[in-house]
């Protein structure tokens, strides 16, 4: 087990790297520095100036030594700075994380739960009524794009209600859990649904053909053969051998949406880390791109480590080392 | 290890396998990180031969190595240690390129009719496969070929562009013999071609398989887990345990007096079609299980399920000799060998106190 | 051979038994069983029309080759044919069981009726432990049991079919256990509620020839202790031999011969059995000379009109392609059916087999 | 070169042939036509009614994307032809359909229905060749991996894991937006912001699944019976791969090709929304949604129609992709006994 946790999270840390490496090279493809310093001197500072600015930002020097410098930040558990306000890139990843997570942490349950009860029902009965009507629901969810159904859902539940006096939910915004859990709850009402039908549509197809897979295995016979109810054999025997693929794709989606929201979070105006990494990106504010894409990748990569010890707790096959 | 000696046979052998070890690593089954790696025994140390027009049969239970060995002879896989000798050439180390020629001499017929058969090519083409990889008949010459071969393996050569899924599997696995034959090959290697079939489609395959002998001059090394086909087919059997020959030796000799207990109870494992034989019939009814080819046994490796077994088995591996009482190409590697037409567990004398206390048992 | 002789004494014997068994109700009685899928590709008429019965301790062998039906029948008789189309009666301790409602049916399979599967190892769940998978099925019908009972019930069990340390081996995974284990697994599971009846579906095919025989000896054993009836589902007429009473043969999905043991192999009557026993290859048969059945057996999708075996059978006439033959008696036997037009008598029918088959030499069956 | 002995059609054990003639070596004979496994499934597909509908919308679409001129001229407005008149409101919102604008107008007074039907042209072209792309890279890497194994299998596969672990949209983002400013410069090659570098971006991010699936497959094949055959035959690996594993892989590489081309329009249209796809003016859905949403409570058909236009399409490949998979792959819903 330790073996196993330290060679993970060795491989997840090279993985960081990597990916670090990465963002540097694109931003240096890019106008990076030279913007960058231009833009925060303002449009008529002479050319002194921005070269001053440059300087102080390091953004004169070649991008190794500006990478070494980040990576020294970063032992030391320091992100850097941001170019614009100076603030601590911490900090700002610290603003946007509880609304990242707010999302997730709502949407995650409501997919899995849509997710699995229709394909599970699609899969007891294939090409029976219900199965038609929930796999259809799927392939509609599933072909919707994520800002298509947004947009309707504020145009509908948002605008619609909203002109005919029933204010049920905010259009967009978010407000911390701390300060008023109810309004936290109905601003976050349609982002969690948006989030959750796109998603949830990949769980339905998933869990029914699992289910089907699964459903024609020996052992579930051999739990019929035992005069089981049909509840049972579905939910104790079927179902827990077809998790596995669920979990996978839940460790998968989970860890991604971390830095993957980026278009609820847009089309919801929440600023999360998906919105500022958006508006980062605009503003070629490096350490910020490279804190949020940081954060991101770990977010997989912890959820990877996770899920696969996991798969020991449900499979008693698989052994960790 | 003696074995069969070149002054056992009259001409030397087709092929022969000497001394083969095949060990192979794996790790403890795992989907995470890798597991202790550890040794698999698959085949260890032995020697076999087959000579022209010979059926030798390769008798024993999953996991014995016989699949594995044949896949040594066929080089499909590399030896660990020993030799593979095909008419006086050592193959065990030539290059692919000089493997070739080697190639079209020893063909292969699989288990699995459904496995053993591109499901996405025609019929024609999967049986010309050889002709294509070696050119050696012309290609407007292929067709003609192939339908010949089909006809020979009892085909209907009009079906030459149908798909394998058209046909059953007792059809499939006449297109693998075709396949097989289609380089005029000396040496077939058949890796349990029956097992995969029902009853009365696994008579016309052996039937079919002994005619294509008699026409050709096959010689045959043929796999199976059970004793009933191979008696059939075989002239000599050889008797499989754990990766090495526990017992070789002329049908009518091994299956009817044999000297080692494992070949016994796999006789006598096998069901007699006739209920009054059936009620005769003593069984004999082996404890426990096969041990795992990762540790096998130190000594004799069937000890731990040997009814005779005592505490020199343990110690010493015994060999694979001519035992007193047996033909001379009857070979059986037991320190106590059956009597000829023992039964197996039945009183013995006592052995000899020195050995009782060779060690643990 | 003396027929004649033979005869008379079996006759005697058949009546004996004819006497015990007129009182006795069939545990199982299958009468006109008929299963049919529906695919994209046309329906699958896997069982047409198949009547058995089975009582209370005795072994009923079926057998078979792969497409005959042989599996589909007896699942289907228990609910298990999913997607399936089934008709005719399925008498089990006389209520049918093609009628009964679902949670009826649940209340004998698994009670009345313990089941074992060709592949112990897929037959068992992976995830579960093998203690709580024994114990499942007894608390699924008593729920009295508590845990504590289940469990040392449990181990009980695996104690009688032979698994060594049972209380150990309780919280074991499967895969943790060899081939042959596994089956003692499936038994003692299937055994669990002391059934009246196993079914056991080609138990031993998976499994090597030595631990075939282990398995063999465990079920004869068991059923002898415990009285339990058994069908055991088969390819293998080998295994038939060992440990059957009677037998069934079933091709394409009907009955070619119904016999008792002894009968089938030394006085089988139906070409089929002939042909599978002619199949085998037995000490005594020269090299190349079995006497195989040729052709292959009809597709389930369109079978042919007139006697499914027709097709390949040495002994057909023009009659055989138009009329599939009802099953009869052939007199002087005890329950020996055969659908087949050859005389039932057996001096007249051997001299019907000569004339049918005179260029083959050899083609005497083996096995008698 | 093989000249079989005096059995030749004189004993065939073959039912059905029973009633060969006595047909000479030399003599031409009948062959009868096996139905390969692309013409059961492609027998299979044309059964699908719903796919064969999905179909047809697809036509339709391609149609629209071709004739988009036409229909431009038809309606005599330009695709970027601004109206500030005619196609604003005198407050400057955009016209409700009608029959000058069928479709209505957008913020800047341009034709709705001819801005649609060019926005298709990106869609579909996006998606396929992205796809294509895509799909190549994927295949090729999963076919080595897989057949060779070892040290070639270990170095993709551990790029097949970075790969998965790069959070996809704020990389292809950050790309994009890069090269949006400064074109990027691959030998003769000058990306700049447009569709060959949205192509490129997410041809770059998703090749990692499709190698994983072709590499377990090919696992899964390589120690097939047939395999081990031809190379008992001394067939070489390159052969092999060619002759063998690749016509087997093949329907999956298929299938997964049809259900990634939507996939691939949605990423596109999602580029384009967060304004860091296809550069305006050009016409898109995804850049049309995204101006739309400042509208959408004056002017809802300025949303609806490019919703409905690329809901329609990924549908419709969803649809066919399902079927195509279906149809090859009948098991994975089809009847089990």
């Amino acid at each position: 087990m330790i073996t196993f946790l330290v060679r993970r999270l060795a491989l997840g840390l090279l993985v960081m790297w990597l990916v670090t490496v990465i963002v540097f090279i694109i931003f240096y493809i890019g106008p990076g520095p030279a913007d960058v310093a231009r833009a925060l001197a303002g449009r008529d500072a002479p050319p002194a100036t921005v070269a001053l600015i440059a300087r102080r930002l390091l953004l004169d020097r070649p991008w190794y030594v500006q990478y070494g410098h980040f990576l020294w930040g970063l032992v030391h558990g320091n992100l850097g700075y941001d170019y614009f306000h100076d603030q601590p890139v911490t900090s700002i990843v610290a603003q946007g994380i509880p609304i990242t997570l707010s999302l997730i942490v709502g949407a995650a349950p409501l997919w899995l739960f849509l997710g699995v009860m229709s394909g599970v029902n699609s899969a007891q009965r294939p090409r029976s009524f219900r199965d038609r009507f929930f796999t259809t629901l799927a392939l509609f969810f599933y072909s919707t794009p994520t800002f298509v159904l947004g947009v309707l859902l504020i145009l509908f539940l948002y605008y619609q209600l909203t002109i005919h006096g029933i204010a049920l939910f905010p259009g967009s915004g978010f407000t911390p859990l701390t300060q008023s859990p109810l309004e936290w709850f109905r601003g976050l009402v349609l982002p969690w649904l948006t989030l959750a039908l796109v998603t949830a549509a990949t769980y339905t197809r998933l869990t029914r053909s699992s289910m089907l897979d699964v459903l024609g295995e020996d052992y579930v016979r051999t739990a019929r053969a035992k005069g089981l109810s049909e509840r049972r054999v579905v939910y104790r025997h079927a179902l827990r051998a077809a998790l596995t693929p669920i979990m996978t794709q839940f460790g998968i989606d989970v860890g991604t949406l971390v830095g993957g929201t980026v278009i609820t979070e847009q089309v919801f105006g929440l600023p999360g880390l998906g919105w500022t990494a958006v508006h980062a990106i605009q503003e070629q504010d490096l350490p910020v791109i490279i804190g949020i894409v940081i954060v991101a990748s770990a977010a997989v990569v912890v959820c990877n480590i996770v899920v696969d010890a996991l798969y020991a707790l449900v499979d008693p096959r698989v052994r960790l080392h | 290890m003696t074995a069969p000696t070149a002054a056992d046979e009259p001409t030397p052998p087709l092929l022969r396998l000497e001394d083969v070890v095949k060990h192979y690593p794996v790790r403890a089954a795992s989907r995470l990180g890798r597991g202790r790696r550890e040794l698999v025994h698959a085949v260890d140390g032995v020697t076999l031969s087959v000579s022209r027009g010979e059926t030798v049969g390769l008798v024993g239970e999953t996991g014995c190595g016989k699949s594995t060995l044949a896949r040594l002879a066929m080089r499909l896989l590399d030896v660990t240690e020993g030799r593979v000798v095909f008419d006086g050439v050592d193959l065990t180390r030539l290059s692919a390129r000089r493997l070739r020629p080697y190639r079209r001499r020893m063909q292969m017929i699989f288990q699995d009719p459904y496995g053993s058969l591109n499901p996405r090519r025609r019929v024609g083409s999967i049986i010309a496969e050889p002709f294509a990889v070696h050119g050696v008949v012309a290609r407007s010459e292929r067709r003609r070929a192939v339908q010949e071969l089909m006809e020979l393996v009892g085909l209907n050569p009009e079906h030459y562009n149908r798909f394998p899924a058209e046909f059953s599997g007792g059809q499939r696995q006449r297109i693998g013999v075709a396949r097989a034959l289609a380089l005029r090959p000396e040496l077939l290697v058949c890796d349990e071609p029956v097992s995969a079939l029902d009853v009365s489609i696994q008579a016309q395959i052996v039937n079919l398989l002994s005619r294509l002998q008699a026409e050709f001059g096959l010689s045959y090394l043929f796999i199976a887990h059970d004793l009933s086909v191979v008696r059939h087919l075989c002239d000599r059997i050889a008797v499989m345990y754990l990766g090495q020959v526990v017992e070789i030796g002329p049908v009518g000799e091994l299956d009817v007096e044999p000297r080692h207990p494992y070949t016994q109870a796999l006789l006598s494992a096998v069901p007699v079609v006739d209920p009054d034989e059936g009620a005769r019939h003593r069984r004999i009814v082996l404890s426990g299980d096969v041990p795992s080819p990762i540790d096998p046994p130190s000594g004799c490796r069937f000890r731990t399920r040997c009814p005779n077994a005592r505490a020199l088995c343990a110690v010493e591996t015994p060999r694979l000799e001519v035992r007193p009482g047996s033909g001379p190409r009857h070979h059986a590697a037991c320190h106590f060998p059956l009597e000829p037409a023992e039964p197996l567990g039945a009183p013995r004398r006592q052995p000899p106190a020195d050995l009782r206390e060779g060690g643990p048992c | 051979m003396s027929t004649a002789a033979g005869g008379l004494h079996r006759a005697e014997a058949a009546a004996a038994e004819l006497v015990r068994r007129a009182d006795a109700v069939p545990l199982l009685e299958i009468a006109d069983l008929r299963v049919r899928f529906d695919t994209a590709d046309g329906s699958v008429q896997a069982v047409r029309g198949v009547s058995f019965a089975v009582e209370a301790g005795h072994t009923l062998g079926i057998v078979g080759e792969s497409g005959s039906g042989k599996s589909v029948a007896t699942q289907a008789a228990f609910g298990f044919a999913r997607g399936a189309k089934v008709s005719g009666r399925a008498l089990f301790e006389g209520r049918d069981l093609l009628t009964m409602s679902e949670k009826e049916l649940r209340a004998v399979r698994g009670a009345r009726v313990g089941m074992i599967f060709q592949d112990p190892l897929t037959s068992l769940h992976p995830m579960y432990r093998v203690g709580w998978q024994i114990g499942e099925g007894i608390r699924a019908h008593d729920r009295s049991a508590t845990r504590r009972e289940t469990r040392s019930r449990a181990a009980e069990l695996m104690a009688r079919v032979g698994i060594p340390h049972p209380h150990e081996r309780l919280d074991d995974y499967p895969h943790q256990f060899s081939g042959g284990m596994r089956q003692r697994v499936m038994i003692a599971m299937a055994l669990a509620l002391r059934p009246s009846l196993l079914i056991a579906d080609e138990p031993t095919t998976a499994l090597d020839p030595t631990v075939q025989a282990q398995i063999l000896e465990l079920l004869r054993e068991l059923r002898d202790d415990l009285g339990t009836a058994i069908i055991l589902i088969t390819h293998d007429l080998g295994v038939i031999a060992e440990i059957a009473d009677d037998v069934v043969v079933l091709y394409a999905g009907t009955i070619m011969e119904e016999a008792r043991v002894k009968d089938l192999f030394r006085d089988h009557h139906h070409p089929y059995t002939e042909g599978l026993l002619g199949s085998l290859p037995s000490a005594g048969v020269p090299k190349g000379e079995l006497v195989p059945i040729e052709g292959q057996p009809p597709s389930p999708i369109d079978p042919p009109p007139g006697c499914p075996f027709g097709p390949r059978c040495v002994y057909r006439t023009t009659t055989c392609a138009l009329r599939a033959p009802p099953l009869v008696e052939i007199p002087g036997q005890l329950r020996h059916r055969s659908a087949c037009v050859l005389p039932t008598d057996p001096v007249l029918r051997q001299s019907a087999r000569a004339a049918h088959r005179p260029a083959v030499a050899h083609g005497a069956p083996q096995g008698r | 070169m093989l000249t079989p002995p005096g059995v030749a059609g004189s004993r065939s054990l073959e039912d059905g042939a029973a009633g060969d003639p006595a047909s000479s070596g030399a003599a031409p004979r009948r062959v009868i036509q096996g139905r390969s496994p692309w013409l059961l499934a492609f027998e299979r597909f044309r059964r699908d009614r719903f796919a064969l509908v999905a179909l047809g919308v697809i036509v339709l679409i391609v149609c629209a994307a071709i004739f988009a001129p036409l229909i431009a001229a038809g309606t005599g407005h330009g695709v970027n032809t601004q109206y500030s008149t005619a196609g604003l409101t005198a407050t400057g919102l955009p016209r409700p359909p009608s029959a000058v604008f069928p479709l209505g107008t957008d913020d800047l007074g341009r034709t709705l229905l001819v801005r649609v039907a060019y926005g298709a042209r990106v869609s579909l072209m996006v998606g396929v060749l992205a796809t294509l792309l895509t799909v190549t890279i994927g295949a090729a890497l999963g076919l080595v991996a897989g057949y060779f194994g070892r040290a070639v299998d270990t170095l993709i596969a551990r790029a097949v894991d970075v790969m998965l672990s790069i959070p996809f949209l704020l990389f292809a983002i950050a790309l994009a937006s890069v090269v949006s400013v400064t074109p990027l410069h691959l030998g003769p090659l000058t990306l700049g912001q447009g569709v060959p570098i949205v192509v490129l971006v997410i041809g770059i991010f998703s090749w990692a699944t499709v190698a994983r699936v072709v590499r377990g497959q090919v696992i899964a094949i390589r120690n097939r019976e047939y395999i081990e055959a031809a190379r008992a035959m001394g067939a070489s690996s390159w052969r092999i791969i060619v002759v063998d594993v690749l016509p087997n892989v093949l329907p999956t590489i298929i299938v997964y090709a049809t259900l990634l081309i939507p996939v691939s329009i949605v990423a596109e249209a999602a580029l384009s929304y967060l304004g860091v796809g296809v550069p305006p003016p050009t016409a898109d859905w995804g850049a049309m949604i995204a101006e739309a949403q400042s509208y959408y409570q004056q002017a809802w058909w300025f949303l609806a129609f490019p919703s409905i236009a690329l809901l329609l399409t990924t549908l419709a490949f969803n649809v066919v992709g399902d079927g195509v998979r279906d149809a090859i792959d009948p098991r994975a819903t089809g009847f089990r006994p």
